[in-house]
């Protein structure tokens, strides 16, 4: 407090009245003017530049326009981006999942319905019957992804959860979520009784990758 | 619902690739930037030209070949001018505003409405007719208050509408001149009392905006009703008071001989050479130099008066939403294309009176020669199609300084309107007129031209250079000044 | 760094405070219901206090803070009994009422703490010495049943009038629903108060006018 | 609110006269809801005023229309559970919400975060105040009609958000700390792009500086509009910007010093007046100190780990959840039953953008919170609308309404 208002650069500032010449309202009037009008003739003359990433927009004759012509144009998600989820496949394409009810239980708005059942072959472990999501629940935290004790679930489709028409058609089911690159890590092995027919090679651990967790 | 949306069929079809960023070249560029504006300078000579054609068509059915004022020339003036012209600049301008509005603010602006068959935005021109659509056919919506006075309620946008539409009568756009052995001109009103027509038609508006404001049933409605009605009033003040000085330079109020005055005579432009009106040899003899303040102050007075940004506190979309609230539909694009038509007319008065009117600085004797040269002595013809052009150029540029100004500034308060209109305009517009007049007095229009160009310099010493500090005085706007906080706290 | 102020409060105010403990590195002091208004004056008005900054006023439903799972709790150094294992009625004193305060100059804080029995929640109202309480206790009553008498205005703050029960008592169940109800009509001096449903000029609160007409004491 | 109330200075009283209810012009005063859907009011709060003409005699504050229960949700989720609604309290900065709370609960276990999550937290901190303040300064100016302003300030504030949606991997519900630490680290080459983008920041800032800060229409419609002192700013609860502009220097990253901010040199901004342009102010220059602490951090911020490695509190980490029993115990544990946090009561207050930003967390020692009660930063600021509003015009309401920034989500919880 002792130090008053002396230490803000700004604050000294704020205890100016106008001066004269700011008071007549038009060399600021004019002023402003000028940068909006900036702003509209680099806009006018310039030609835009197609890159996504605002920030990389440069160079000579290139305009300040910001926004860009979605869904024309569409910028990529960051890689780390929480989009829409998908169910991790495993290398013989059935679900990583095991129907542990882990992420239905991590998940803050009850999104998540899982019926586990059991496969035929492999006794160890279950999979889910039914796997739904609804995506019109779903907040996009997260916390499934981190729940998941098999690195079955994940949010990296670099895609958002669509718009639909009907609630239903927001209600995503096994199938539905089902897809991208198979993963398979080099601890699944200690989960399988007898070896899949279609095993592959022992893979780097991409689940920890993910998580960034140490 | 459609059977193919399943889930998964959506999530296939979700994959769209981002677009592949295309490089613009700089040749590319460079084409499109020449081609365009050599576009647009082509549509306006090509629009000049059949303004003046449709006039001249219409004037053939006139008797008099040596006078303008005619019946039916006026009749093609009215469908040229107001129909057309005024009309179609300002529903451009519904446009023109958001598109210039998008550049100011770095953004693309309106580009969803498509034509069909046609893949392209075409640069969002499908919205006019998007937005007239809709404004066509959206429902009238009359509230259960509103009905009480339906008939004052129906009268507000059209007492809003009317008076400016009708305003664009008495400005010129183009010098009498002899177009294919008619002598025509592009004013629908060749009248004495000129400018007074536009005072007398322009205070009508204020009954539009305050019956709106207190038909309408809404407080909201006719808060903004009342403030303006009051802020129109006061302005019509200030509104008068600029132009005296104007007067006094021109003697008189018409507008077409304003025009006239302030560039090379038509005899001097079929003389040819130099243009023998130039102040001291070689300042265009434009309102603007020889009352600089009184242009800005007019302009600014202007804004007031059809409540544009900064002086929309009668409409002030987030405060109150203005005295147009209840109104849907049609009616409220009467409102809204007033506005515009209002931007037109005030833009076309400033251009008339302080910008030259239709006059192209310096070169019309040589031009009209030129011309001359190429067509057979029709010269004064076809410069009057560039003086058209430079005349909507004209008012174009004003325009647009009007809607930058819209765009950039905030908005005053209610009571700093006032402030601003009686203390600061009206005073200063008044020892404008007393400048002015003692000018005129000392040395006519040239001695008023010496005072306009002080004052000039004067204006833009204040805006450049007045009250700026030396360098090494400036706050450090970033703060990186050693201050007592800056160390690490300890505590 | 807080215990200054409570040893200043223990000698100037001794009647008043019932205990006072420090947890987590907060400072609390536990003060008798009849002496809050006198307590938080005299931590306002003290030079060596200015606790000038009423930051939250807190509100904690006490009833089942200690269950069977949770083996009985303690907050700081108050020690509860396992409300389900004893089984003997609810915990008492069940509501606790928290003064967050603070000082911006001593920069130091302190938790003023009423506990209040069940079949008297009342407290004394602190609007007349900082008119931010206006809104706390507001919401403490809205959320929590909490009366302050001499307030100004208890009234609901957050929900609508016609609302029923206190939400965040924790025998509050979550999923209860409350009936819809119309907005209120804004009576206007020159036109008359506008009419109710029916014509009648009711008020809305005694209709309980909803999606469905039903008592909202067993519309849960 | 009374018919017959009159105004203070009673001016004109109210007659409650039936007959005059027959005559031509009633000397009543006028009765005007604003909102909740005014495009004034960017929360949904209503204001009923009573207008003497422009005047505004009387303005009740009514708020709670965006109120979903944040206390009643908490009590009935675990504690990570919680971090996804206190993303949502304050929705323009989140990720200071997110530090708030979650270091609440740190201080309710005893624990603290490691460096290296001190100084993420700090600099993902300072970006959402960046924004949060962007966001307010430059509504003041759409409010004020001044459209292309807003625009530049959203622009800057888009940029940032792409760097956070970068790191958090969501624009705006970031969900982004853990107790014990952070959930993400900084992306390979983000600590660089965020170097990058704060100089074009501070640039379209200083556009928003030029366009506003000496321009009399500004001036004129912010200063000495809404003006409230310091003693009275305090009383009323005032914290954060709105209470350096009375001039009193509390801001709790000084006073209290938290994570690393008695590390970080920088500023605080104090007004001399509390009017509606010293709030401004103070905005503005705490954007250019939260850039300094930004860069600051960054360049401060060692290596190490982002979250502690103690599995009571933290997620194990993938590779021992997959590969070891202890790993996917613990993990079970912690998301099945929560996070058991030990039975106390805190008061964890941090510097929000708006204010002090304080949780009252109370703990029966079970994998749920007992209770939470926010004291959101914009709440009793809020409350003093009819103290602010007290005596000016309509137009003024929209100036001092944006100052204090309120944030629906926060104050209606």
């Amino acid at each position: 407090m002792d130090h008053g208002h002396a230490e803000s650069p700004r604050a000294a500032q704020d205890e100016q009245e106008l001066t004269l010449g700011e008071k007549l309202f038009l060399r600021e009037t004019i002023k402003g003017m000028a940068i909006v009008a900036r702003h509209f003739w680099k806009n006018l003359f310039g030609f835009r530049d197609n890159t996504t990433e605002v920030l990389d927009r440069k160079g000579t004759g290139v305009n300040l326009v910001t926004t860009i012509n979605y869904p024309e144009e569409q910028k990529p998600y960051p890689p780390g981006y929480r989009g829409m989820h998908r169910l991790v496949p495993r290398v013989d394409g059935r679900p990583r999942c095991v129907a542990c009810y882990m992420c239905a239980t991590a998940c803050p708005a009850q999104c998540i319905y899982i019926e586990a059942g059991e496969y035929d072959d492999q006794a160890i472990e279950k999979y889910p019957v039914r796997f739904e999501i609804d995506e019109l629940r779903c907040i996009v935290c997260g916390f499934c992804v981190e729940a998941c004790p098999k690195d079955a679930i994940r949010m990296d489709t670099g895609t958002h959860a669509p718009a639909v028409l009907s609630r239903p058609l927001a209600v995503f089911d096994k199938e539905a979520l089902l897809g991208g690159a198979p993963v398979e890590l080099s601890s699944d092995s200690m989960t399988y009784r007898a070896p899949l027919k279609t095993v592959a090679p022992m893979g780097s651990n991409e689940g920890g990758k993910k998580m960034g967790g140490h | 619902m459609d059977a193919t949306l399943t889930p998964s069929s959506r999530l296939a079809s979700s994959d769209i690739p981002t677009a592949v960023p295309v490089k613009r070249t700089v040749g590319n560029w460079f084409g499109w930037l020449i081609g365009g504006w050599a576009m647009f300078f082509a549509f306006l000579f090509g629009l000049s030209a059949t303004m003046l054609g449709v006039v001249r068509l219409f004037a053939g059915f006139d008797e008099k070949k040596n006078s303008v004022g005619g019946t039916w020339e006026g009749v093609g003036n009215i469908l040229i001018l107001m129909l057309v012209f005024v009309m179609i600049l300002a529903t451009l301008l519904t446009m023109a505003d958001r598109k210039w509005s998008a550049m100011m603010q770095d953004r693309v602006g309106p580009n969803r409405a498509r034509l069909p068959g046609i893949d392209s935005p075409l640069a969002g021109l499908p919205h006019i007719i998007a937005d007239v659509l809709k404004m066509l056919f959206k429902e009238d919506f009359i509230s259960d208050g509103a009905a009480r006075q339906k008939l004052l309620f129906n009268l507000g946008p059209l007492l809003a509408f009317g008076p400016a539409f009708c305003l664009f009568a008495v400005i010129p756009m183009s010098p009498e001149v002899f177009f294919f052995g008619k002598r025509i001109s592009l004013q629908v009103l060749h009248v004495d009392w000129g400018i007074l027509y536009v005072f007398a038609l322009a205070s009508i508006g204020v009954f539009g905006t305050a019956l709106a404001g207190w038909s309408s049933d809404n407080k909201f409605a006719l808060l903004g009703g009342l403030r303006a009605s009051a802020q129109m009033i006061s302005y019509e003040v200030t509104l008068g008071l600029t132009l005296v000085g104007a007067f006094i330079a021109y003697g008189s109020v018409r507008l077409d001989v304003m025009s006239e005055l302030q560039g090379a005579t038509e005899a001097a432009i079929r003389i040819g050479g130099s243009d023998p009106t130039l102040f001291f040899g070689w300042l265009p003899a434009w309102g603007i130099f020889m009352q600089p303040l009184a242009a800005i102050f007019f302009l600014t007075a202007a804004m007031a008066e059809i409540k544009r940004t900064p002086f929309d506190t009668p409409e002030g979309e987030s405060e109150i939403i203005g005295y147009y609230l209840e109104y849907s539909g049609l009616k409220s694009g009467l409102f809204l294309i007033a506005e515009y038509v209002e931007t037109v007319v005030v833009a076309g008065i400033v251009t008339a009176i302080f910008l030259g009117g239709w006059h192209l600085p310096w070169i019309e004797p040589a031009l009209c020669s030129v011309l001359d040269g190429l067509w057979h002595g029709n010269g004064a013809a076809l410069l009057a199609i560039f003086q058209v052009m430079g005349f909507i150029i004209k008012v174009l540029l004003v325009i647009w300084v009007m809607f930058l100004a819209r765009w950039a500034l905030p908005r005053f308060r209610y009571d700093q309107v006032m402030h601003l209109g009686w203390k600061m305009l009206l005073p200063a517009s008044l020892a404008n007129v007393i400048i002015s007049a003692a000018a005129y007095l000392a040395g006519g229009r040239e001695a008023m031209a010496m005072v306009g160009l002080v004052e000039i310099v004067a204006f833009v010493g204040y805006v450049a250079f007045w009250g700026k500090k030396p360098a090494a005085d400036a706050p450090d706007a970033h703060g990186h000044a050693a201050d007592p906080h800056a160390a690490p706290a300890s505590h | 760094m807080s215990q200054a102020l409570i040893d200043l409060l223990k000698e100037k105010l001794p009647d008043a405070i019932v205990s006072s403990h420090s947890h987590c590195g907060d400072e609390v002091v536990v003060v008798k219901r009849e002496q809050i208004v006198d307590v938080i004056k005299f931590l306002r008005d003290d030079p060596a206090a200015e606790m000038k900054l009423l930051s939250q006023i807190a509100c904690i439903d006490m009833l089942t803070f200690a269950t069977e799972q949770t083996g009985g709790g303690s907050i700081g150094s108050l020690e509860m009994p396992a409300y389900a294992k004893t089984n003997q009625g609810p915990y008492e004193p069940r509501y606790q009422v928290a003064y967050n305060l603070a000082s911006v100059t001593k920069k130091h804080r302190l938790r003023v703490r009423v506990e209040l029995r069940s079949d008297d929640c009342t407290l004394p109202t602190i609007t007349s010495l900082y008119p931010t309480a206006n809104w706390w206790e507001r919401y403490c009553w809205d959320m929590m049943g909490i009366e302050f008498t001499a307030h100004p205005n208890l009234e609901r703050l957050l929900l609508y009038p016609e609302f029923v029960g206190h939400p965040l008592r924790k025998d509050y169940p979550i999923h209860r629903r409350q009936p819809l109800v119309h907005e209120h009509d804004f009576p206007d001096l020159v036109r008359g108060p506008g009419p109710g449903p029916g014509g009648a000029n009711v008020p809305m609160s005694q209709t309980h006018v909803g999606r469905k007409n039903v008592d909202p004491n067993t519309y849960e | 609110m009374s018919e017959t109330q009159s105004h203070s200075a009673g001016v004109v009283p109210v007659n409650p006269d039936p007959l005059e209810l027959d005559d031509e012009l009633p000397s009543a005063f006028t009765k005007v809801k604003l909102g909740p859907s005014h495009p004034a009011t960017h929360g949904t709060v209503r204001l009923n005023m009573t207008l003497d003409g422009e005047r505004i005699v009387e303005c009740i504050p009514e708020i709670g229309f965006l109120h979903r229960g944040f206390s009643k949700s908490s009590e009935n989720a675990t504690w990570h559970q919680v971090l996804p609604y206190t993303d949502r309290l304050n929705y323009v900065s989140p990720i200071l919400n997110n530090v708030g709370y979650i270091m609440g609960v740190e201080k309710l276990i005893g624990i603290t975060d490691t460096e290296r999550s001190k100084y993420l937290r700090v600099a993902a901190g300072e970006i959402s105040r960046i924004c949060d303040h962007l966001t307010c300064v430059s509504a003041i100016g759409l409010e004020l009609g001044a459209m292309s302003a807003f625009l530049y300030g959203v622009e800057a504030r888009e940029i940032l958000w792409d760097r956070v949606a970068e790191l958090t991997g969501a624009r705006m519900t970031t969900s982004w700390t853990r107790i014990g630490g952070v959930a993400t680290d900084a992306p390979i080459g983000w600590i660089e792009r965020v170097k990058e983008t704060i100089p074009r920041v501070l640039e379209l800032t200083d556009e928003l500086d030029k366009l506003f800060s000496k321009n009399r229409i500004f001036v004129d419609r912010t200063r000495n509009v809404g003006v409230i002192g310091a003693d009275e700013a305090i009383s009323w609860g005032f914290t954060g910007p709105a209470l350096r502009a009375s001039g009193v220097d509390y801001d709790i990253r000084k006073a209290h010093p938290y994570l690393v901010y008695d590390r970080m040199e920088f500023s605080v901004p104090l007004g001399s007046r509390g009017d509606t342009f010293d709030r401004y102010l103070c905005r503005l220059e705490e954007i250019r100190q939260s850039a300094k602490i930004v860069l600051q951090a960054l360049e401060q911020m060692p290596p190490g780990p982002i979250i502690i490695d103690d599995w009571r509190y933290a997620l194990p980490p993938k590779k021992d959840v997959f590969s070891s029993i202890e790993g996917v115990m613990a993990h079970f544990k912690l998301i099945m039953e929560g996070i058991h946090v030990p039975a106390g009561e805190v008061y964890s207050f941090t510097e929000g953008s708006n204010g002090e930003l304080g949780f009252h967390l109370v703990s029966n020692g079970a994998g749920k919170p007992y209770a939470i009660q926010v004291r959101a930063p914009g709440f009793p600021i809020v409350g003093a609308l009819p103290r602010l509003l007290h005596g000016h015009s309509l137009g003024d309401l929209i100036p001092i309404f944006d100052s204090i920034n309120m944030i629906g989500g926060e104050v209606e919880q």
